[in-house]
């Protein structure tokens, strides 16, 4: 029997993900060998361990270039600076979930090993050049996120939001296989440097594209449902709602800036020459996707539902840029308001945690009425992810729309901009709406909450001011510093973005 | 004493500010302000005399121009905060510190024990200041503010006693109503600045050897430009005068925004006296004499003003005839007195329109005192009708009030009768027949209306004895007195033959003494006697018929004129019909329904429409996140279905 | 250019701020403290910015173009060209000044205005004063969108949090109507920097662009970068729309009302003394530098909508029984005059739009501050709930009567002079080859707002302080207190002195005003 | 013979999925999707992919389906359709949307048949089971080790989901 | 030999049913069943455009296909034992607590 030579592989260029895959199977080992019922908190720590190890890995690999895997994956800056901020957003996720989980007592230490494992996909996303792979690590994150959706048992809703996610994502990973074939098809390859010398060769310009045109539109359309474009984005405000509040987190910027990465990476390797095609069909679907998301925020009570139609509409911003890679800031705009958002989003969705109690949903505007005169800390940090989100300066989200719009606009999509600056101005409504209840209103907290008591039978009343445990404080200290000094003093990262290149060939 | 000038305008500021900050108790207030404005008149008659006897060599023709320092510099605007003493202003000057020192006088008497009288003379102080500068400013935007100024005052002392809603009110009016003419001021100035690049009346040397010119001495540059309204063109000169006309009719109480003038009565006596009849009315016709040469670019405008002016004089007059109040009458009475000036104004005699400025202000502050020593002396009564036989208690006031009379009605050899006389001649051998008989009538209504009031208030009984009669007493008679030796004398500044007045004018006015001819003696003569029957008529039926006047009567003239009477009451129902028909309840009712209706309905509806439609449509989007998984699904395959149709169709 | 070795400019707009962070540590509770060290830190900023008109040099080279003076500038985004650029000029200087002088007045009449939560007040209203400053000294386009979007908050939560009942609609009508107004500004100013990199990097390649206006504009003065004219008049109509809103122009005006009724004495006070200005501050220094030609051409229609405004705002004023509403509404009217000003393109009309722009914040200021006082003792601001008050209270009687004529443009004060250079200005607006800008139809409609002013400041005067003292919950007022006495004497000093001495505002300005100017060259003589 | 077998097969695979969507009975639904799977495990055969074949036989056919069956059986949620749809307009639109997207297959494929090349060459191996695990270990090395993972994470996730069930329950 | 696109036409027709059975079915085992049918016709079209190339690379994606939908469809399925237990249903229009 003759034995199958393994082919070079340049190991380093996974690094990364080698250090969070590997150690998350070690944690799953750890957790349910070493880590005792009540300790599971420490699984936690060792999982944010094992992100910060697997950040500061991939720190010597700056500048490098290096295609591996049979062109399959690539080490590049800007893959790093992607994973730099899929593994901050774990971080926080995690940080955010230690407090959570417990105090819902839903804590089993699977919860921790899974998000990594998540975000081993998402990395995946980033560095992969084969479609194949890229479905392949969506699925890993899919797989992953519909656990994680369903962990909060035993409210139906988590299950709920579980089932929704996971029959539409099954739907989606339909189109996408199906558009695999096609493009597999039309050029007999699923390596995304092949089909992009495949189109540009001669032979391609001339004759018909259809099977290929269909087959990529298939596929960004999968991606589509990862990030909520509309009209694919019908599962985000139920699935965000029912998730476990730190996994709606971690899936609204995590999944979304995944799923983008590597639609950034499709598009620039793959697909640069049919531009003028997708431009309209994404053009379309960014301008419905930015008035549907910031629109139907407004009729949300509910601040998670909210938060989710804003994610929506985020991704319009988002695609935006991702549209823009023909110009130099496109990358850079799409990396730059990325980690203004994770940091902005994930700091928000903690004050929605910092809310939360057992049993009791806090995400009703009424449970924010009056934060200010409860925990004014809480309210400040609030105030400026609210403010961030919608764009006002001096604020991370500004300088993060500004560098998009800016993007979008030296890339000829002058239209898309201004429908832009348009719904980001409707979107400022809801935001501010949040930081008037925290503010403006006097808090109803308590009589409020002792009549709903009295009504479902139950004898106290909530605590008014929920304590603030240390990893979710830190957490959106974090997130709050960080969106204002990026908003003051963005020019480290623009510098890093600015020297996130992609690699555009093997 | 040219470069003290500025002392005359000061001196009253001074007595203003000190009587707004330091002083606090009545009779202090009294001797200050009193005081600063006598102080005010040495001055000015010193720097007069000067003047007279040994005029400034370096300007010619002769005038006095102090820049006090550079008020506005804009690029090309430059207007300086200027002083001018000339013959035109050194006469005004005269007119209202020396008649503005004997009211303030009286009203130490007068407004004695009045709560706010320390408030009273500061603005008495402040409007004679802001007279001086309306009368003494080297340029048109000084003179708008010491024009707006004197308003400001008018306002302030009408509204003195504002716990009266009727002071109030006629003091808002005066104001708003002056601000009418103001306005049309206002721009005819941007006019004559986009014309002539300057605002200054003469040119003026300033001290650094620069000069800012004067716009008056080359008026004729705009001689025949020509500016349109679609479908007209007319002279820019008709414009800025006609606009000039407008703020001379506001602030002059001219046709048709006289009406403030008679409710202004509502503020103190001495007021009227001052600003209502004396001084600050007569702006306008110092105005048209100041900026003649504009005037007499545009003939189309001299004709309104003279029309303007004879009419206001008739009608004015009339109005006189019918009322009972004793003020309301002297205030009609000033109407139709202004509507001479200007007439005569219009028709280019200037020094006759000054003349009678001159000497109207003097006796028509007297009957004006005069009336508030009889107010003051029947404790605060005003229908005549409440009065009557006030000659024996009022002995003082009376004579003195009869010489104003007289010379009101124009009674040789009274001071109304030369200035007067001299206007109707103008008329007269102006060709201008119809002017010369609406002015004629309206100086026989004068004599009538005078004899009238005369009878009604001196004559007869007293019918109502609900106060006790009293003359006033020393502080108050003294400048009634003064002021009657002036209403003796004041006709001969202008004496035909002698034309003193017309000779001191001459370089600010370039007007030659009238001709003085039989044609104009006859004219004297017929008119001093027919004015002469004309009073002893009005004097001698009010006599006659005081039995029938009773309080709340109707005047026995009634019986024949029928309704007219009341119209005559009512000023031809000018007012009424301002208040009640048209220009006032329009403007509210469109500022209400701007206020109640469009702004918040319409623009801000419009706005407010904008949030309800994303809401509504945020709705909408709601019926599609039914909660069915099957649902989100097929709108994920209408998405795909979109997606590939347009794939497959490019 | 920083002709001193130290940073004025960079002191007087971040002091403030400091301050701000340092009421931080002034105990949540202790009001009197956090109301001092406020009142100190604002007074403080106030008396360094007197050393700017000191040090100001009037008339600078003309080949100095746009000039700045007391500029620091430092990198900021290097590879987009922004930098931290902070400069004044005559346009900017007396707005400095009128910010830092009405803020210390604002903060002190919080002692009778603000009762709950004063530390925070005070906090966002010195982060306002920075943000207000440093709108009128940004050289850079990006750092003023900055400063410009940073004051909607301080301000929307003053309205929000201390406003009267209906408060929270006010803010949010506020802050989402200007934000919206200001995001296609936003988009302009990117598509300038990219239109103008562009242009410059034909002939020098690699060049990164810049958001210095300065530069933007001195390249479209020198012709080596070239604004298409629909293009350029489309970038002028997305500026222009910000700043109408802020301004407010009419039909733009609706938010203003509600705001000011509900905000505050001292919200009221800042908004309209300073936060106004903000908008015709920009249409000056954004519209007529950047869009010459644009403006030229919209001149005409913007100064119908401003007569439209003055003749509206007034009426609308005239109807109101609320005292607060009435002032609002004059705003409007007023800031009407300021927009016809600004847009006769000629010397005399910007000058005296800048003018009247410190008129309007020191008088609409004293007025509302003036309000202020009478709600604070009766609770009402209902002019019929009143008379008589001159009576009762003769000092502010008087005080408000000084005010009120000051805001009706009695000549000899303040009010005045803005108002007739403003349509001295309009009235000569023609085009050197004779076209007309605006000319004699706009002052004949504008003129209108003269009356209608002193009909409705005299409605309400004689309404409230004229008349008897019908309400005997009148009778027993108190008069001024001396530190309300201070605080309006404080604005009354300016208000008399520059109706007298103008020329001390006029001078500086006339260089720079020429400056922005010089592409319009407006006729003098008539026709 | 070959087109003979494939629209035999083809016709087959399509009667089996029509039939499992319209039955009414889950239970009905498993067996015929069972039939379509075995009909294109016989395409496959005829592609040239033995190895396919067998996968498709063995884990779909055998595993998967069996898996449904389990779980239908022990749910007893065979007859779940029985009521009226809850929202009226899903289905008409569903079969619009239905109708439409077939057209557009339909368009792809008679696409795909013009620019199909005229003759293809028959190489009898390509498939060949040892090609595909060669294929497996070093150029899909990669995709390999991911597929692990997922696999991986697919254990940890029934656990999860169910051994929690089973503590609280 | 049988043309591609017939191959393509079927796996077409299959796919469309597969997605209308997510659309019209309520049982959400059917609608697993429905995904698996999809997922199948994919990889009829793969496997036929192997065969058109003479690459064994689209048969290698099919392998992996096949895998992850094994283990979506074990995810999904415990998931739904898990659902069922408190909803007593496995029709997912029962399942809809979240909208708006």
């Amino acid at each position: 029997m003759e034995t199958i030579p393994i082919p070079p592989v340049d190991w380093s260029a996974i690094t990364p993900i080698l250090v969070v895959i590997g150690w998350a199977t070690a944690l799953l080992l750890i957790d349910v060998f070493a880590i005792p019922q009540d300790r599971k908190r420490v699984t936690g720590y060792l999982a944010i361990v094992g992100l910060i190890v697997a950040a500061l890995a991939a720190i010597p690999l700056w500048g490098t270039s290096s295609v591996t895997f049979s062109d399959m994956l690539v080490l590049d800056n800007y893959s790093l600076t992607l994973n730099w901020i899929f593994l901050l957003v774990g971080v926080l996720s995690l940080a955010m979930a230690l407090d959570y989980l417990p105090r819902q007592e839903i804590e089993q230490g699977e919860f921790y090993p899974l998000i990594m494992f998540a975000v081993g996909g998402m990395m995946l996303l980033a560095q992969g050049t084969d479609l194949i792979v890229l479905f392949l690590a969506v699925e890993l994150l899919s797989i992953t996120l519909y656990i994680l959706a369903g962990f909060a048992y035993p409210r139906l809703a988590s299950e709920e939001a579980a089932m929704k996610y996971l029959l539409l994502g099954a739907f989606s990973a339909g189109f996408f296989v199906y558009g695999i074939a096609l493009i597999y098809g039309a050029t007999g390859t699923a390596n995304l440097f092949a089909i992009g010398e495949h189109l540009a060769s001669p032979a391609a310009a001339n004759g018909e594209n259809t099977l290929l045109l269909v087959g990529a539109g298939m596929v960004l359309i999968a991606f589509g449902f990862k990030v909520a474009l509309a009209p694919f984005h019908m599962w985000t405000p139920d699935v965000y709602e029912g998730a476990p509040t730190p996994v709606t987190a971690f899936m609204s910027v995590g999944v979304k800036g995944a799923a983008f990465a590597a639609m950034l990476r499709i598009l620039a390797l793959a697909l640069p020459t049919l531009r003028p095609t997708w431009v309209v069909v994404l053009g379309g679907l960014a301008i419905l996707t930015m008035l549907v998301g910031n629109i139907a925020a407004i009729a949300q009570t509910n601040v998670k539902r909210m938060l989710a139609y804003s994610s929506i509409g985020h991704a319009g911003y988002i695609l935006l840029a991702i549209m823009a890679i023909d110009a130099e800031r496109g990358v850079q705009g799409f990396l730059f308001y990325m980690l203004a958002y994770a940091l902005t989003n994930l700091g928000a969705f903690g004050v929605v945690i910092a809310l939360e109690q057992k049993d009791e949903a806090a995400w009703s505007l009424n449970d924010f009425t009056g934060l200010w005169g409860r925990q004014p800390e809480l309210a400040i940090a609030m105030a400026i992810f609210m403010l961030s989100l919608a764009g006002v300066p001096p604020t991370a989200g500004f300088v993060g729309k500004f560098y998009v719009f800016t993007a979008a606009w030296e890339s000829g999509l002058g239209w898309l901009v201004l429908v832009g600056v348009l719904t980001s101005a409707v979107a400022a409504f809801f935001y501010l709406r949040v930081i008037v209840r925290m503010f403006m209103q006097e808090s109803t907290y308590v009589t409020e909450a002792t009549a709903e008591a009295r009504v479902v039978g139950i004898s106290e009343a909530k605590d008014a001011s929920p304590l603030l445990y240390r990893g979710l404080a830190s957490g959106i200290t974090v997130a709050a510093v960080g969106a204002i000094l990026l908003g003051l003093i963005p020019t480290p990262v623009v510098v890093l973005v600015e020297r996130s290149m992609l690699a555009l060939a093997p | 004493m040219f470069n003290f000038i500025w002392l005359i305008p000061l001196l009253p500021l001074v007595g203003f500010a000190l009587n707004v900050f330091v002083i606090r108790r009545e009779r202090e207030a009294g001797y200050v302000a009193t005081g600063a404005v006598a102080l005010s008149f040495l001055v000015a008659l010193a720097t007069f005399i000067q003047f007279a006897f040994s005029p400034p060599a370096e300007a010619k023709p002769p005038r006095v121009d102090l820049v006090l320092w550079n008020w506005i510099s804009v690029g090309e605007f430059n207007v300086p905060f200027g002083l001018l003493f000339d013959p035109l202003s050194g006469v005004m000057v005269l007119l209202v510190t020396g008649v503005g020192a004997l009211i303030h006088l009286y009203s130490i008497g007068y407004m004695h024990g009045d709560s706010r009288v320390v408030r009273y003379f500061a603005y008495l102080n402040l409007f004679v200041a802001m007279m001086l500068f309306l009368v003494m400013s080297d340029n048109m935007l000084l003179l708008f503010l010491g024009w707006e100024g004197v308003g400001l005052c008018s306002f302030l002392l009408i509204g003195h006693w504002f716990e009266r809603r009727t002071a109030t009110s006629a003091a808002a009016k005066a104001f708003v109503v002056n601000r009418i003419g103001d306005a049309a001021f206002l721009v005819a100035m941007m006019a004559i600045f986009a014309h002539f690049g300057t605002l200054s009346f003469y040119d003026i040397e300033l001290a650094d050897g620069a000069v800012i010119e004067g716009f008056l001495e080359r008026a004729d540059e705009i001689s025949g430009l020509i500016f349109s309204i679609p479908g007209q063109n007319f002279l820019v000169s008709t414009g800025i005068a006609f606009l000039l006309l407008i703020g001379v009719t506001g602030k002059s109480a001219q046709l048709p925004l006289f009406v403030w003038l008679p409710d202004a009565m509502a503020g103190p006596t001495p007021v009227s006296a001052l600003i209502h009849a004396a001084t600050m009315v007569t702006a306008g016709v110092y105005l048209m004499a100041r900026t003649h040469p504009i005037f007499e670019l545009s003939a189309a405008t001299q004709g309104w003003v003279t029309w303007i002016g004879a009419l206001t004089a008739l009608i004015a007059a009339t109005a006189a005839v019918a009322q009972w109040d004793i003020k309301r009458v002297l205030a009609y009475s000033t109407v139709s007195q202004l509507g001479f000036m200007v007439a005569a104004a219009g028709m280019g005699a200037y020094v006759a329109a000054i003349f009678h400025l001159l000497t109207h202000g003097v006796f028509k502050a007297l009957l004006f005192l005069g009336s508030g020593s009889v107010i003051h002396g029947t404790h605060d009564t005003q229908d005549m009708r409440k009065m009557g036989g006030l000659r024996e208690h009022m002995p003082t006031t009376f004579i003195t009030y009869l010489v104003g009379a007289g010379a009101l009605a124009g009674i040789f050899p009274l001071a109304g009768f030369w200035s007067k006389d001299e206007i109707i001649a103008h008329a007269w051998s102006g060709q201008n027949f119809s002017i010369f008989l609406l002015l004629f009538v309206s100086s026989l209504l004068t004599a009538f209306y005078m004899g009238r009031q005369i009878a009604l208030t001196f004559f007869g009984q007293q019918r109502d004895h609900s106060y006790h009669a009293h003359e006033s007493g020393q502080v108050m008679t003294m400048p009634l007195m003064i002021l009657a030796v002036g209403a003796v004398l004041a006709g001969a500044m202008n004496l035909p033959m002698l034309h003193w007045l017309s000779t001191w004018l001459e370089p600010t006015l370039h007007e030659h003494a009238a001709e003085f001819g039989v044609t104009q003696l006859i004219l004297a003569v017929v008119t001093t006697l027919l004015a002469a029957g004309s009073g002893y008529l009005g004097w001698r039926y009010y006599v006659a018929n005081s039995a029938k006047i009773k309080p709340g009567a109707k005047d026995p003239l009634y019986r024949y004129s029928g309704d007219i009477w009341e119209a005559l009451e009512e000023a031809w129902y000018i007012d009424r019909a301002y208040e009640k028909l048209t220009v006032v309840p329009g403007f509210r009712a469109l500022a209400r329904f701007m206020a109640g209706v469009f702004d918040p309905q319409g623009i801000d509806g419009l706005v407010r429409g904008v949030g309800y439609a994303f809401s509504q449509a945020a709705s909408a989007l709601r019926v599609f996140q039914s909660g069915f998984v099957r649902t989100y699904a097929l709108l994920f395959l209408a998405g795909v279905v979109m997606v590939v149709g347009y794939l497959l169709i490019i | 250019m920083s002709q001193l070795g130290f940073p004025l400019l960079s002191i007087i707009v971040w002091l403030p701020a400091l301050g701000a962070l340092l009421l931080l540590l002034v105990p949540r509770t202790n009001d009197e403290l956090s109301r001092r060290a406020s009142l100190g830190v604002s007074t403080l900023t106030f008396a360094i910015s007197c050393a700017l008109p000191a040090l100001f040099n009037p008339a600078l080279p003309e080949a100095a173009a746009p000039a700045m003076q007391f500029v620091d500038q430092i990198d900021w985004i290097p590879s987009w060209g922004i930098s931290y650029n902070v400069g004044l000029d005559g346009v900017s200087l007396w707005l400095v000044l009128l910010t830092t002088f009405i803020t210390p007045i604002t903060v002190l009449s919080t002692w009778d205005s603000v009762h709950k939560q004063v530390r925070a007040f005070q906090i966002l209203m010195l982060l306002l004063e920075t943000a207000m400053i440093g709108v009128f000294v940004a050289q850079d386009l990006f750092l003023f969108y900055i400063f410009w979007e940073f004051t909607l908050i301080p301000m929307a939560f003053m309205i929000g949090i201390w406003g009267s009942e209906n408060r929270i609609y006010a803010a949010v009508k506020f802050f989402l109507y200007t934000f919206a107004g200001s995001v296609l500004m936003l988009v302009a100013i990117i598509a300038l920097y990219i239109l103008h990199r562009d242009a410059i990097a034909a002939t020098t390649p690699g060049y990164v662009g810049t958001f210095d206006f300065g530069v933007i504009a001195e390249h479209l003065r020198s012709g080596s970068f070239v604004l298409e004219a629909g293009l350029a008049q489309a970038l002028f109509g997305a500026f222009f729309l910000a700043f109408a809103i802020k301004t407010p122009m009419w039909p733009f005006h609706t938010w203003l009302p509600d705001a000011h009724v509900q905000a505050p004495t001292a919200g009221s006070v800042i908004l309209a003394g300073v936060l106004l200005k903000l908008g015709t501050y920009g249409m000056i220094r954004f519209n007529l530098t950047l869009f010459p030609d644009a403006s030229l051409w919209a001149a005409p229609a913007i100064g119908i909508l401003a007569v439209i405004g003055i003749i509206y705002g007034a009426m609308t004023a005239y109807a109101q029984t609320d005292m607060k509403k009435l002032v609002a509404y004059s705003s409007v009217s007023h800031m009407g005059f300021v927009v016809l000003g600004i847009f006769a393109l000629n010397q005399i009309g910007v000058s005296g739009a800048l003018i009247q722009m410190i008129n309007h914040g020191l008088s609409t200021g004293a007025l509302f501050l003036l309000v202020g006082v009478i709600y604070e003792r009766r609770h009402t601001r209902e002019i019929g709930e009143f008379g008589g008050l001159w009576k009762v209270m003769p000092i502010y009687g008087g005080v408000t009567l000084l005010v009120v004529l000051s805001s009706a443009g009695l000549p000899g004060l303040n009010g005045f002079i803005g108002e007739f250079a403003i349509m001295q200005g309009a009235f000569m607006a023609y085009e050197t080859g004779g076209a007309r800008i605006l000319g004699w139809p706009f002052v004949a409609f504008a003129v209108l707002g003269v009356i209608l002013a002193a009909v409705y400041l005299l409605r309400m005067y004689g309404g409230a302080f004229m008349g008897d003292v019908g309400n005997p919950e009148n009778a027993q007022l108190s008069d001024l207190s001396r530190r309300e006495i201070v605080v309006l004497g404080l604005l009354c000093v300016p208000i008399i002195a520059i109706g007298l001495f103008p020329n001390l505002l006029f001078a500086p300005m006339e260089t720079s005003v020429a400056d922005v100017l010089h592409t319009f060259t407006g006729v003098v003589a008539g026709r | 013979m070959e087109f003979v077998i494939f629209f035999i097969t083809a016709a087959i695979a399509l009667i089996g999925a029509i039939a499992m969507l319209v039955s009414r009975n889950a239970v009905h639904s498993a067996l015929f999707l069972l039939l379509n799977f075995s009909a294109i495990a016989i395409l496959f055969l005829l592609l040239r992919a033995p190895f396919l074949f067998a996968v498709q036989l063995i884990v779909y056919a055998g595993a998967i389906m069996v898996l449904f069956l389990f779980v239908v059986m022990l749910l007893g949620a065979e007859r779940a359709e029985d009521e009226k749809d809850k929202v009226a307009w899903q289905r008409p639109l569903a079969i619009g949307l239905g109708a439409a997207l077939l057209v557009e297959a339909i368009f792809v494929g008679f696409n795909q048949l013009a620019m199909e090349p005229p003759t293809t060459p028959e190489v009898e191996s390509f498939g060949a089971p040892a090609r595909i695990g060669e294929s497996l270990f070093t150029t899909y090395l990669l995709p390999f080790q991911i597929t692990g993972i997922i696999l991986l994470v697919a254990i940890i996730g029934v656990v999860v989901l169910n051994q929690r069930n089973r503590a609280k329950a | 030999m049988v043309p591609t696109s017939y191959y393509v036409l079927l796996s077409a027709a299959l796919f469309t049913i597969g997605a209308m059975g997510m659309l019209v079915r309520r049982n959400a085992i059917v609608l697993f069943m429905s995904v698996e049918l999809m997922l199948n016709a994919a990889n009829l079209a793969l496997v036929a455009f192997a065969r058109q190339q003479v690459n064994p690379d689209g048969q290698v994606l099919v392998f992996f296909v096949i895998t992850v939908a094994a283990a979506e469809v074990a995810v999904g399925l415990a998931l739904l034992v898990a659902i069922f237990r408190s909803k007593r249903t496995t029709d997912v229009d029962e399942v809809s607590t979240l909208r708006g």
